[in-house]
């Protein structure tokens, strides 16, 4: 691909951009939020057209104007937002467009053993005949996988396939990317986690603003270079330091927390100005737990006292009121009002703050904070009167981030915050974080992430099948927190490979 | 999901599917009972098969409002383009003396071909499906009217015709059960329609589409295709309910239809088909349309003056689906 | 004395005309002890509809059954299958193409429009351009009224030209803005007919908001009707005799069931009213609310 | 993005919004333009103000409609709420014999409560949008009938109810302007829901249910009393649509009402709205409604048979919806 543009109205996405793969090798695309890189790979798999600039297949230059064509020509995709249909099954999903007949008819069986087949290739734990809208992100992921697995294309685009994956599943796809690498299929890698570039690909190419910044090699470039080649200036590492908040007043308080197999008598607290990790294998309840706390699902019994009172909540309004603020891990569907602007978004949990009287709301005021947090999270978007659904994955991300900075509230829950976010976003949210909880707020941090979890928990809690397995002191290592993640009380049956990647 | 929560998640969801449906049928049953208790003249065979009568028009064009529905759409045409149909085999078969058989054939295609238009201008064109629906309402309204000069087509010449509708094939075999054959094509459509959704391409698509058409559009199938193949689709069936409307009434009645679209879409909802598409039913439509017309007859059975009738059904057709909701979330 | 049980399938229930059909089958009922149930679909187009509310008063199994028919064959079946009950069929507004019905009490329309046309002319001086505002295009008493109004008309009055005829759903608001329209276009008009209470109300209410000076003949009454007569904002009105409709066809049914014979045809009569005439005591007794 | 372009886009994006207003009132002007040229009588004083007083009833009950479509909803019911609430003023005033004020509020008052009882049966036992205001349409409508014991209500006792909709205050200080209040009343009710859209809590509420629901629920607002808000709002812009139809025909006409929900629906979507929520103007539907009732006057000056048109209409609002979506996409 070659001196490809591409404007959406009011935003120049890509700008001479360029982009080679050969086959059989695992190609990094890097940049920030915002970079152009999904909007690059929407070009090249037909679901835009470009406004100039090249693409040339086997050296043939090639018009790619639907989906369909890509797919013709080899080109898969995994797109970085999930395109799933919900109401199909996993199966149904997989093999839509190309179900397997039977003359007329539909051939489900045929349709779910195919899928199975490429459940087990995958290592894959799931019914070709469970409904997707019933699976957590994850598991609806690993669907798009073996989609995209199942078309067996020449060039394969995977656009942050690992967002939303735990570290089992990841060395999981990564055995497949290796196989496919083997195979001699094409695979462009798009992910803002650094030490998976390190792990997988052989080449990066940095993006910067729409333009082409460089290709570099994996194996010998150090990551500190592909990063300031991402943020154009280098990015300081803060250490982890833990304050000592034994004084300090207990923020909130989760008493003996139960709903049916989800969530098991989870007890635990966090006090002011302390950040708690909360760790665990993907579903082992620790949204839930969350959710619970926050009132948007009910719960069967437990208390939840903040600031040394009960507190009844039975809905996030509740929760809210009581100055507790819950950051979803699925913003598309939880967090954002994709057809509301960017500033009403952000406003979305204080409104009342622009409240004058008789209703009318402040506009000028609103967009000024808007503003402010615009250039505080560096969200890119062309102002703050910009569609939300418009703006690139991780921008949306910080929008949600934005919404609850401005609540204020005392105790925040942040459910996969930077799930998406590039490395300079990233270090600016562990900053947020930390200035937060100088502040006196408590904070609640879920995240798949190990060293994330490792990076800015002063305590870390993890949980295993719905129960509550241990407490850690911050700074404890990876092989502590794994082995409680996966102390099974009900001694389930665990497959082997799941142990190992663990 | 782990191991051991895969099976329990599988057969609760098999449970509560079957149990679910079992609920708005249990709906039904409730005001059987109810209207039995309440007037011996109820469940007599007769007044069963009135009820069974009155719905099969109603019901044929809720299920080409159900496949529409599921892909996120709406058809506000059924009604007039019943009409239409209707109209054209009136046409066909009374003005241009053709024999019946093709009489049948014109109804189902001429359905067909609207609805492939409507299709066409909502799949290509881009106007929303309410819109270009409401547009085909009032224009094949106009049309009938036209076509017919305002005036009913009667199928005098045709004798066969009225038993399209009123006949019994199921009467001739066993003279105890003279079910209309009205009743036998409601059930006829609903079988085929239901094995479409269910086992065709094109069923597939239907709920695709409902459930996320960009999603369907990335994954490089012809969306346009399939969307303007379901209104088709529809279109045809509604022209059997044409022919089952005109068979009735042994005439076309060409300002008749509009107001129909409103009773096939509650059928639809009441049956538990969501409006924003990728769920839905053949036979929770059945349901739905069964409970419009038990309700209509029994408080006709007990001869409730017409006004509290409306205010009753209003009531009825509220409770019944939060009766519906209620039993779900308590399962 | 048997309490019989009378069901009557009109063709139309929240309209005036119908309630007054209603009211003097009611007060045959409250005369000859019997009970009546009454019911009719929502607009004159539901020709099915008529067929589901007369199946399912045959379900019921009345004892005569009263039927005012949308269409003159459809309900052939089950006039058939009532007759094979044993069930007595009384006509009533609208005839039925079939020997069933043991009598029809009905009024006949196109004579009614046709005198409707008379005092037209009459009133605009015999030339000049009229409308006709209507209710239905397609039912038997939309077809009849326009038919013999517009046919009276060119037959009688070659001086006077029909420009417009429109059809309002006889729902008072559309038919106002319908005949605000038709006096738009034909500033010269000379007169309106509205066809049904509906129609000559929209037809009076238009011409007012307008300020304009045309004729209006109206169709049926009620207390609107009557008022815009007494204002002289409608110049007169046909009425029907409904009350008559609706009392005799319970008497006839009542007849029927005591096994006495019935004229093939019970004609309710017609009657032109304006401010002068509405006080006789024929008039008023035929005028409704 | 890049400081250069931040401008631009900023600007782009106003411009578009301004313009596309813009367009689907060129296609209003476009239909103006045709029939003016079609008829000398077209563009005359006195038919632009019918044109205008036709709108109006519609109109009120089309931006009730959209206040509902906004929030992702729907509102059925706005055609028999307004005849509901012609009926309780009818009751207040002539029944009982209260001032005219006691009349104005117990309709708009009605509206709100009927509006309330819709939005709590959706936000509280969450029955589907459709299904509740299908079934408080039904409800009314029997109820309308009920209560006025099937006869209109006239209004003959209070001298100044007429005024409401027919007299002029316009005329009374420009007498070369007469146009009546029902107009004045339609443009206050568009003005007034226009502010409470863009510059209000409940307006922002509005947008953002329709936007993303459960975004909204777990930032921790009170969605239920929000959206009951919205309903009741809508509620009550029925009772003013009430007040107009009741002091245009002098006369609470119990019957009237069912089917004036389509046309108010289609004059919203024509207007740009979505009917899956999120987006939405007020200008944009009081233009929705004006090319409804400009067509449906144009053609009728034009003495156009009636049956034809039903089809031109049908085949008219297909094309400037399309119109509206070309322009649109070439922008
Ligand atoms: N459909 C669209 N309309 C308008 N702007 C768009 C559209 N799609 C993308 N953009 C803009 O184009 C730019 C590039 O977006 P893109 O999604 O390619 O970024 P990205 O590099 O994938 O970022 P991320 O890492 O956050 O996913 C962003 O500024 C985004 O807001
Ligand atoms: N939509 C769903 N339907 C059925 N079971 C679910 C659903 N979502 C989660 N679960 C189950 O609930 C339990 C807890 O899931 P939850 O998503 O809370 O875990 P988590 O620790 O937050 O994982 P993740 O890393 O995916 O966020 C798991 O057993 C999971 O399989
Ligand atoms: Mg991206
Ligand atoms: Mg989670």
């Amino acid at each position: 691909m070659v001196d490809i543009d591409k404007a959406f109205p009011g935003v120049r996405a890509l700008s001479r951009a360029r982009f080679e793969l050969r086959a059989g090798e695992v190609h990094a695309l890097m940049g920030e939020n915002g970079a152009g890189k999904s909007t690059l790979m929407k070009i090249l798999s037909g679901v835009y057209t470009r406004d100039a600039g090249q693409v040339r297949l086997n050296g043939q230059p090639v018009e790619i104007t639907s989906p369909r064509q890509a797919q013709d020509m080899g080109i898969g995709i995994i797109h970085q937002e999930l395109a799933l249909m919900r109401d199909l099954t996993a199966a149904q999903n997989i093999f839509i467009g190309r179900e397997p007949r039977r003359a007329f008819l539909l051939d489900e069986g045929a349709l779910n053993r195919d899928t199975q087949a490429i459940f087990d290739s995958m290592n894959l734990k799931l019914e070709p005949t469970v409904k997707v809208e019933t699976l957590t992100i994850a598991k609806q992921q690993m669907v798009e996988i073996a989609k995209a697995l199942s078309y067996q294309s020449r060039v394969l685009i995977m656009d942050e396939p690992t967002a939303a994956l735990n570290d089992a599943e990841i060395a999981e796809l990564f055995t497949i990317i290796n196989r496919l690498k083997a195979e001699g299929v094409g695979i462009v890698y798009i992910s803002h986690k650094m030490d998976e570039i390190k792990r997988i690909s052989d080449r990066v190419t940095i993006m910067r603003d729409g333009e082409y910044v460089g290709t570099v090699p994996a194996a010998d470039t150090p990551i500190e270079t592909i990063i300031s080649m991402m943020v154009g200036r280098t990015l300081t590492n803060d250490a982890l330091v833990i304050p000592d908040t034994s004084a300090a007043p207990v923020a909130l308080e989760v008493r003996n927390l139960n709903r049916g197999r989800e969530i098991r008598d989870v007890s635990f607290s966090v006090r002011k100005g302390e950040i708690l990790g909360l760790a665990g294998l993907m579903g082992a309840g620790r949204t839930e737990v969350a959710r619970a706390i926050f009132g948007a699902d009910p719960r069967e019994s437990g208390e939840i006292w903040v600031n040394g009172n009960r507190v009844g909540i039975s809905s996030p309004q509740d929760a809210v009121r009581a100055g507790i603020g819950y950051l979803s891990e699925d913003r598309k569907q939880f967090g954002l009002a994709t057809g509301l602007d960017v500033r009403n978004n952000i406003a979305l949990a204080s409104l009342e703050r622009f409240i004058g009287p008789g209703g009318v709301i402040n506009d000028s005021a609103m967009h000024e904070t808007a503003e402010k947090f615009i250039r505080q999270l560096s969200i890119k978007t062309p102002s703050d009167t910009q569609e939300a659904r418009l703006l690139s994955g991780g921008n949306q991300q910080k929008v949600v981030i934005a919404k609850w900075l401005l609540r204020d509230c005392d105790i925040l829950i942040f459910d996969e915050p930077t799930r998406g976010i590039d490395v300079g976003a990233k270090a600016e949210i562990y900053k947020l974080l930390n200035a937060l909880a100088e502040q006196g707020r408590a904070i609640i941090v879920i995240s798949s992430e190990l060293p994330e979890i490792l990076r800015l928990s002063h305590r870390i809690a993890v949980m295993c099948e719905g129960r509550l397995t241990g407490v850690l002191p911050g700074g404890s290592s990876q092989e502590e927190i794994m082995r409680l993640a996966t102390l099974r009380p009900s001694a389930v049956a665990e497959t082997n490979s799941e142990r190992k990647s663990a | 999901m782990t191991d051991t929560t895969a099976p329990a998640a599988k057969s609760g969801v098999r449970i509560s599917g079957a149990f679910h449906r079992l609920l708005a049928f249990s709906g039904l049953i409730a005001l059987v009972v109810v209207f039995s208790i309440a007037s011996p003249n109820f469940m007599q065979t007769q007044n069963v098969l009135a009820i069974l009568q009155a719905t099969s028009v109603n019901g044929v064009l809720a299920i080409a409002a159900t496949l529409v529905i599921i892909t996120g759409g709406i058809d506000l045409s059924v009604g007039t383009l019943m009409t239409f149909c209707a109209v054209i085999t009136g046409v066909v078969l009374t003005n241009l003396g053709m024999p019946l058989p093709l009489g049948i054939l014109a109804s189902i295609l001429a359905g067909t071909f609207c609805g492939l238009i409507s299709g066409t201008i909502i799949a290509k064109l881009k106007v929303p499906p309410f819109i270009a629906t409401l547009g085909m309402m009032l224009i094949l309204k106009g049309l009938s009217l036209v076509i017919s000069g305002t005036k009913p087509i009667y199928f005098n010449d045709t004798p066969g015709f009225n038993q399209i509708a009123l006949g019994s094939a199921v009467g001739s075999i066993f003279p105890s059960l003279p079910v209309p054959n009205g009743v036998l094509i409601l059930f006829l459509v609903a079988a085929i329609a239901a094995f479409v959704l269910s086992r065709t391409a094109l069923g597939r698509y239907t709920f695709a589409l409902g459930s996320n058409e960009e999603a369907v559009r990335l994954s490089g199938v012809n969306v346009d295709r399939w969307k303007i193949a379901v209104y088709a689709t529809a279109g045809g069936i509604c022209g059997v309910a044409g022919l089952l409307i005109a068979s009735r009434l042994n005439s076309a009645q060409p300002a008749l239809g509009q107001g129909y679209e409103l009773d096939a879409i509650a059928a639809v909802v009441i049956g538990g088909t969501s409006l924003s598409g990728g769920r839905g039913t053949v036979v929770g439509t059945l349901i739905g349309a069964l409970i419009i017309s038990v309700l209509a007859n029994g408080l006709r059975i007990l001869s409730v003056a017409q006004e509290w009738q409306t205010v009753v059904t209003g009531s009825i057709i509220i409770l019944a689906v939060y009766a519906d909701i209620l039993r779900r979330r308590t399962l | 004395q048997e309490n019989y049980n009378i069901a009557l399938i009109s063709k139309g229930f929240q309209h005036q005309f119908w309630q007054a059909v209603k009211a003097g089958a009611d007060k045959a009922a409250a005369d000859l002890g019997v009970t009546v149930t009454f019911e009719g679909p929502e607009s004159e187009t539901q020709v099915d509809r008529q067929m589901d509310m007369l199946a399912a008063a045959l379900s019921r199994n009345p004892d005569a059954i009263g039927f005012a028919a949308l269409d003159s064959q459809a309900a052939t079946p089950l006039l058939q299958q009532a007759k094979d009950a044993g069930i007595p069929i009384i006509a009533f507004d609208s005839g039925v193409d079939s020997d069933i019905p043991l009598t029809t009490a009905t009024t006949d329309n196109v004579a009614a429009a046709a005198l409707a046309a008379d005092k037209m002319a009459e009133l605009i001086g015999g030339e000049g351009k009229v409308a006709v505002v209507a209710h239905d295009q397609t039912s038997r008493t939309g077809i009849d009224r326009v038919d013999g109004f517009v046919n009276r008309m060119k037959e009688a009055y070659p001086k006077i030209e029909v420009v417009s005829v429109q059809y309002g759903g006889g729902d008072q608001l559309q038919s106002t803005e319908i005949t605000k329209s038709i006096l738009l276009a034909n500033p010269d008009l000379k007169g309106i007919f509205g066809a049904n209470e509906g129609s000559a109300i929209g037809v009076a209410n238009g011409k007012t908001e307008l300020g304009s000076k045309i004729v209006v003949i109206g169709f049926d009454s009620g207390a609107a009707q009557k008022g815009m007569i007494t204002s002289g904002v409608m110049n007169g009105a046909i009425t029907q005799n409904p009350v008559g409709i609706g009392y005799e066809t319970v008497a006839a049914a009542v007849k029927a069931l005591k096994g006495e014979t019935l004229p093939p045809i019970i004609d309710t009569g017609f009657y032109y009213y304006d401010a002068a005439t509405m006080a006789d005591p024929a008039i008023a007794a035929v005028l409704y609310d």
